[in-house]
């Protein structure tokens, strides 16, 4: 089944239900709540639809949507979906119902306010995701921006504003790159063209053609704007305050989903438009992802203060996600794809159940806690299992993209050395170290703050959030095929795209 | 129609001068308002006499829209200033600078 | 399939069992132990334990089963693969949940459940009353089950997941008692680092892995192996994918230089430690070792720092292991002793002995250390043994099966240990050297001599615990199991009778293997030119030795404890050094781990990361600010300034304009 | 002379003069007067370019209703004299000499234009076009749409204004 509304649909949902919201009394605060979830869920069907319906035997984009926006510039409304768009958009409306129940009672002001913006970042995010028209992207990128800024810089910790600020103008500054290289690529497509256009499947075509300098130039500018959002060392230093500073939900939203618009652009756009610039940039752009990689690991062995922690751990494994698409090989970009998800998954577990414990104690700093095992068993062991997959244990969700981007890696005939393997892999044993002696300083031992003692246990709509996130770190660990197989061709396509000359075996 | 365009064209740009004068050194909030109805004025009269000495109407059907705005914009402006006066117990404005550094 | 092989082909579910007992207990466990009974629930821990060692009793079952059906099979068919479904697959990997069945997965299966099976009922007894008693089984359950996947795995990736697996087990079993002390930290501390040690060594593998993966284009063990015994690959690589290989089996099996895990490893309860640090999973490498016996043949450099770092090992360990006085501490340096010598014969290229010994060893050292928990058990928690002694009045089972594996162990005829460790030692001179003999014969009588001050001091001389400790015999459900081991241990070893003795049925324990390692042994070639008197006059040099060595320690520590002490004194500096384990963990703290941590800490964290990047970026925006600070001067919030401003530009656009006219 | 040119310098004189007064005078109400004086001279400068409509409108809507509700205003509020002009001496002096450049420039430009010898001076055709009916026909055939949006001004205009001058409900 093609139908072509069905992405306009799932933009539109949030968007409206979001403006629905706000003839709501602000006084009425649980029928705001219900009414959030309930849109967000909706959304999350209609994504259901979709994901069903998908044909993973064809590489292009589904469930396209196009109509000329501003005519005379060739810019359209495009929307459409491959199995890469697919996977992140899954993601994002999986998350968001989550993180909605999640701040349920975190959140006691301005109720309104915060769904609102909860569900405009959906928008934002969703249409990042699907836009096909450079143009569209853009506008999608840019709007995301002013609901997180929000919802860090009203609901966040003490220094929310600088932290809000600090991951504005971080955000736009590279997006301006970005702008200044999209219009540059339009105009020059207007030659071989004929038009000026943003259309991205016809830019496609374009972009390889740009002299090799000039692509060069544009690949920095887009991948400058993209790194940053990563966040690639040593552009990262934003996401430690703002991962700290946020409410629990922004967090798991920044860390979830944010952070893979980052990657997410590498692959749509640098890697297939400017392919020879890729490939030039693949082995610098791929020892910084590794030094991200051991850095963010060795950064977040020492930090006090458990949130703080959990974000230095998105730079190390975002840094996998890097190094796995700048591989660019097959299994590597697959594992890229896939680590996409996983760090959505199990950085959210952490960030949330950090969020659950924080409710409770108004305090992140490790040395407050030990020994909380036998108070809060489930906590305990939730925190466990999120930690476990974080570090990449065979059977659950990280091993499997974390193997195959170095098994990836490995054979890389871009990077054609050991090097990267070995070190990054070397990031392995931090997480562990890393991970597990948050734990056991958290976890284990005797209890010596004794305010802890009257700590309850997690509750039931708690639990709720977590379950279905341990369900598909569970079912990623044991059976990835169902989402390998969804981005299969098109990982395929984007390395054909990028090495042309390369003959990818497609079963 | 004995008298040249010249004459009313300085004439216009001379009273538009005299009202940009006014609102740059007045400190009344009322008469540097005034002084832009005599700046709208003053363009006014230069639209009529074109107007006129084409023999084409547009020219005054739109002094007739700018009349129409420089009427809703006293009311709203002399509204505003009313309001100010009532926050500050003023209507100078150079007395008025919150939105500076 | 026919139906005389039905049984092989359930093998997965000796995999699936544990699981489902895992499940079962991890998840109802606690409403298990809450409901019903007796106010200390000691009717549902039963319910528990019978689920938990139910589990891992039907698995051995089905391998027992398993085993008799693939004997009965012609040997050319005996390997079977079991895929369930598929796990990782993209471009040319294709990784799946398929099990092999082949011989040398059958012996360790049949070591895992049933060792396992007697540790599980063990514990039922040894774990009475501990208020995790569910989180006990349902860990254990899990290790078996994660084990059980190592063994029979049919590619690397599964064998990885079983690695991994026993590693966390093996961390959550040692963190059990997460509220007690260990030496210097906690139970924690010592999880924490078994779990990372582990990951050192697993990152080896793991580069292992990518480089077979490279060289061969599959990671499944009937294609690499094929490969690897056909192809035209250079030796180097091989040599590479070996040392990666043996880094990750070195971790894994506690091996120099990452065996300082496992003494801290004791932390986690007796029958963890006798399960997993003893009889399962820390042999994980010798069967890694095993299992790719095809790779490391076609690598002897590596091959030979396979014996080298076997024997230093073996040597050091059990150096260790003479001076220390906790019980089981003294058992771990004598598994990472025991564990040197499994690799040493690895390393000479007699990969049936080698696993031969994990077997027996199994037999002994889960007996040992089960005994050793039955005499913690019985002295309350009291672990040293200078504060035993003359235990066999109060607990004669456990002395006697205890006196038993520590014969077996030293290497007294006709006693497994003698078969598995003597076979070893020839082998070591047949095809490695005079001195890879010297070394293994030394460190043989050193084990005895550690082994027999610990069984003499404990159980024998004077008693010399406190009056307020009544020992006592342990509970059958405990002892039983220690007979059971007792037994095995003794006749074990007949089932790898040498050549030399049984004539002409050879040994049956390597004719069985003999497929499995047909390959590499080929390839190593090496040629007998010993003969029988060679063999039987240093088999008796060894057992002469050992018994020496017994009488020895008997005088010493029974007759004569002075002479202990005043030699402890005389050599200090060397006492000093055994006392502290050569120091190696500090070494470990002061050259690798307090650096980094430092480094991290003051320099990446703080300086780099908050003073230099962060400070860049706060830079450029204080400059931006302070600018524009000084810009913004100019609004004053005068309305008519502005327009002032307004008008010069005004003034200045009529002047272009009139003087482009 | 015509009596036409008599009446253009006038009308001219008076808008001029008053119009400096206007903005010279230190009394808001007198200010005000001179304005209207203004107004009502321009007004007679339409009629002297046949714009009988506009002439008319101006004296109502502009010397009329807008200037008596500044007068209202500047009763209500009663402001105080202006005690100087500008505060700032050299501003003020700044302000008139960038004025009088700027007059200067204009004059220079409509001097040196060609304008005036383009536009044809037609007295009929600028008779018809002043005249109510060809006004009323074109506001309400081709700018229909201006003129209704011009009223929707006027009525946004008129709610702004009383919620901005009415007082604050606590």
């Amino acid at each position: 089944m093609e139908n072509s509304s069905l992405i306009s649909l799932l933009l539109l949902i949030p968007f409206a239900g979001s403006f629905l919201l706000l003839f709501i009394n602000k006084e009425k605060v649980n029928l705001i709540k219900y009414c959030g979830l309930a849109i967000s869920l909706l959304a999350f069907i209609i994504s259901l639809i979709i994901f069903f319906n998908f044909d993973t035997s064809k590489s292009g984009f589904q469930f396209t949507h196009k109509f000329a926006w501003i005519e005379n510039l060739h810019i359209f409304y495009f929307v459409g979906l491959d199995g890469l768009s697919l996977l992140l958009v899954m993601l994002t409306t999986f998350l968001t119902p989550l993180t909605l129940i999640s701040s349920w009672s975190g959140i006691t002001s301005r109720v309104k306010e915060f769904t609102f913006f909860m569900l405009m970042l959906e928008v934002g995010m969703l249409g990042v995701f699907v836009s096909l028209d450079l143009f569209l992207f853009y506008i999608f990128w840019e709007a995301m921006l002013i609901p997180m800024y929000f919802i860090i810089g009203i609901w966040g910790g003490k220094e929310r504003i600088y932290a809000s600020i600090k991951f504005f103008l971080y955000t736009m500054f590279g997006s301006l790159l970005m702008l200044v290289a999209i219009i540059w690529l339009a105009v020059y497509a207007s030659t071989p063209l004929g038009h000026f256009t943003t259309n991205l499947v016809e830019l496609y075509s374009v972009g390889p053609q740009v002299e090799k300098t000039i692509q060069n130039w544009m690949f920095l500018a887009f991948a400058f704007s993209f790194a940053i959002k990563v966040p690639l060392f040593p552009l990262h230093t934003w996401l430690p305050d703002a991962h700290v500073q946020a409410p629990t939900a922004g967090s798991v939203i920044l860390a979830g989903v944010l952070l893979k618009m980052g990657t997410y652009g590498l692959l749509r756009f640098c890697l297939p438009l400017f392919p020879q610039a890729a490939v030039t940039f693949a082995p610098y752009i791929s020892v910084l992802a590794v030094i991200g990689i051991i850095y963010g690991a060795l950064v977040a062995m020492v930090q006090k203060d458990m949130k703080k922690l959990v974000a230095y751990s998105s730079v190390a494994h975002l840094g996998f996600v890097v190094l796995g698409i700048f591989a660019m090989t097959q299994e590597a970009v697959q594992g890229a794809i896939i680590q996409m998800i996983n760090h959505g998954l199990s950085t959210g577990a952490l960030f949330l159940l950090v969020g659950v414990i924080y409710e409770r104690t108004h305090t992140r700093e490790i040395s407050e806690y030990g020994g909380i095992a036998k108070i809060v068993p489930v906590f305990s062991f939730m925190l466990m299992f999120a930690s476990l997959s974080s570090v990449g244990l065979p059977g659950l969700n990280g091993f499997v993209g974390e193997f195959l981007i170095l098994l990836g890696a490995f054979k890389s005939p871009v990077l054609n050395s050991w090097w990267f393997t070995v070190f990054a892999a070397s990031g392995v044993i931090f997480a562990a170290v890393y991970l597990l002696w948050m734990y056991q300083r958290v976890v284990f031992g005797e209890v010596k703050n004794h305010k802890l003692d009257s700590l309850t246990d997690m509750n039931f709509r708690e639990i709720l959030v977590m379950i279905p996130i341990f369900i598909f770190i569970i079912w990623i660990g044991i059976y990835p095929s169902t989402f390998l197989k969804v981005s299969e061709k098109t990982s395929a396509k984007i390395i054909e795209q990028v090495l042309p000359s390369k003959q990818v075996t497609i079963k | 129609m004995s008298v040249p365009i010249v004459y009313y064209l300085i004439l216009s740009a001379f009273m538009f001068i005299v009202g940009v004068a006014g609102v740059l050194t007045r400190r009344n909030a009322i008469v540097v308002f005034m002084s832009v109805e005599l700046m709208l004025n003053s363009a006014n009269l230069t639209l009529i006499t074109f107007s006129s000495f084409m023999g084409n109407p547009v020219g005054q059907l739109f002094v007739f829209f700018v009349m129409t705005v420089a009427a809703a914009e006293a009311a709203v402006g002399l509204a505003i200033i009313i309001a100010l006066f009532r926050n500050k117990q003023t209507v100078n404005i150079d007395e008025i600078n919150i939105l500076k550094w | 399939m026919t139906r005389k092989s039905f049984m092989i082909n359930l093998m997965y579910l000796t995999v699936l069992l544990p699981l489902l007992g895992f499940i079962i207990n991890g998840a109802f466990g606690s409403k298990i132990s809450a409901i019903g009974g007796s106010a200390d629930g000691r009717k549902n821990e039963k319910v528990i334990g019978i689920i938990g060692s139910g589990v891992i009793g039907l698995s051995f079952l089905i391998t027992v089963f398993a085993f008799f059906q693939t004997l009965a099979l012609p040997v050319e068919q005996r390997k079977t693969i079991i895929n369930l479904f598929t796990w990782l697959k993209v471009s040319s990997l294709d990784i799946s949940f398929a099990y092999q069945v082949d011989q040398l997965s059958l012996i360790m299966a049949l070591i895992v459940t049933g060792v396992g099976f007697i540790i599980h009922v063990y514990s039922i007894g040894y774990m009475h009353g501990d208020k995790s008693f569910w989180r006990f089984f349902a860990y254990m359950n899990l290790f078996i089950f994660a084990m059980m996947n190592l063994i029979l795995a049919d590619n690397f990736v599964l064998l990885f997941l079983g690695w991994e697996g026993v590693g966390l087990c093996s961390y959550l079993l040692i963190g059990f008692w997460y509220d007690r002390k260990f030496e210097k930290g906690t139970t924690g501390d010592a999880a924490k680092k078994a779990f990372v040690v582990n990951r050192i060594g697993d990152f080896g593998f793991l580069l292992g892995m990518f480089l077979i993966y490279l060289t061969f284009n599959s990671l499944n063990f009937s294609d690499v192996f094929t490969k690897a015994s056909s192809f035209g690959v250079p030796e180097t690589t091989f040599t590479f994918i070996a040392l990666f290989l043996f880094i990750g089996a070195t971790g894994k099996s506690a091996q120099i230089p990452l065996f300082v895990w496992l003494p801290d490893a004791m932390a986690g309860p007796t029958p963890v430690s006798a399960l997993i640090h003893a009889a399962t999973m820390v042999t994980a490498g010798v069967y890694m070792v095993a299992r790719c016996s095809i790779i490391f043949a076609s690598a002897p450099a590596i091959l030979t720092v396979v014996a080298v770092i076997g024997t230093l090992t073996a040597l050091f360990a059990a150096t260790i292991g003479v001076v220390q006085n906790d019980i089981k501490k003294v058992l771990a340096y004598s598994t990472i002793s025991q564990l040197g010598y499994m690799f040493l014969a690895m390393g000479v290229g007699a990969f049936s002995a080698g696993i031969f010994h994990v077997m027996t060893h199994a037999f002994f050292k889960a007996l040992l250390f089960l005994g050793a928990g039955s005499v913690i058990h019985s002295m309350h928690e009291e672990q040293d043994i200078q504060h035993y002694g003359g235990l066999r009045k109060h607990m004669p089972k456990t002395a006697g099966t205890f006196l038993i594996a520590a014969l077996a162990i030293s290497g007294i005829p006709p006693l497994s240990g003698f078969f598995s460790k003597d076979e070893i030692l020839w082998y070591s001179f047949a095809n490695g050297g005079f001195l890879f003999w010297l070394i293994g014969a030394l460190t043989a009588f050193i084990t005895a001599f550690y082994m027999f001050r610990l069984y003499f001091l404990t159980f024998e001389g004077k008693e010399r615990f406190k009056h307020d400790k009544h020992p006592h015999e342990s509970p059958g459900v405990m002892t039983i199991p220690l007979i059971i081991l007792a037994i095995l241990s003794a006749i074990g070893g007949f089932i790898g009778i040498p050549e030399l003795f049984s004539g002409e049925h050879g040994n049956i324990f390597e004719g069985w293997l003999e497929p499995v390692f047909a390959n590499a042994e080929r390839k190593l070639m090496f040629y007998g030119m010993h003969t029988h008197f060679e063999e039987i006059l240093l088999m008796t040099i060894s057992v002469v030795g050992v018994i020496a060595s017994i009488y020895f320690v008997r005088y010493i520590y029974l007759k004569k404890p002075s002479i202990a002490n005043n030699t402890a004194k005389k050599f200090k500096s060397i006492y000093n050094l055994l006392w502290n384990k050569y120091f190696v963990d500090e070494i470990y703290d002061a050259t690798v781990i307090n650096p980094v941590v430092k480094t991290s800490d003051s320099f990446l964290w703080k300086i780099a990361d908050n003073k230099i990047i962060d400070g860049l970026v706060n830079g450029i925006a204080s400059l931006i600010g302070s600018t524009s600070g000084i810009i913004r001067k100019i609004q004053t919030g005068v309305a008519q300034s502005y327009a002032v401003i307004m008008m010069v530009g005004i003034a200045a656009a009529l002047f272009w304009i009139i003087f482009s006219l | 002379m015509s009596l036409e040119i008599i009446l253009f310098i006038l009308f001219a004189g008076v808008a001029a003069v008053s119009s400096v007064l206007m903005i010279t005078r230190a009394n808001i109400v007198i200010a005000a007067l001179f304005l209207i004086l203004n107004l009502g001279s321009i007004a007679g400068l339409y009629l002297l370019l046949n714009a009988q409509f506009l002439a008319v409108t101006q004296v109502i809507v502009y010397a009329g209703a807008i200037m008596v509700l500044f007068l209202f205003v500047i009763m209500l509020l009663k402001p105080e004299h202006e005690k100087s002009v500008t505060k700032v001496k050299g501003v003020k002096v700044f302000a008139f000499t960038i004025s009088i450049l700027v007059f200067i420039q204009i004059a220079y430009l409509i001097f040196s234009s060609t304008v005036s010898q383009k536009v044809p001076a037609n007295v009929q055709a600028s008779i018809n076009a002043g005249t109510i009916e060809t006004i009323g026909r074109e506001l309400f055939t081709n700018y229909v749409l201006p003129f209704e949006a011009a009223g929707f001004l006027l009525l946004a205009a008129t709610i702004g204004a009383l919620i901005l001058a009415k007082k604050k409900i606590e």
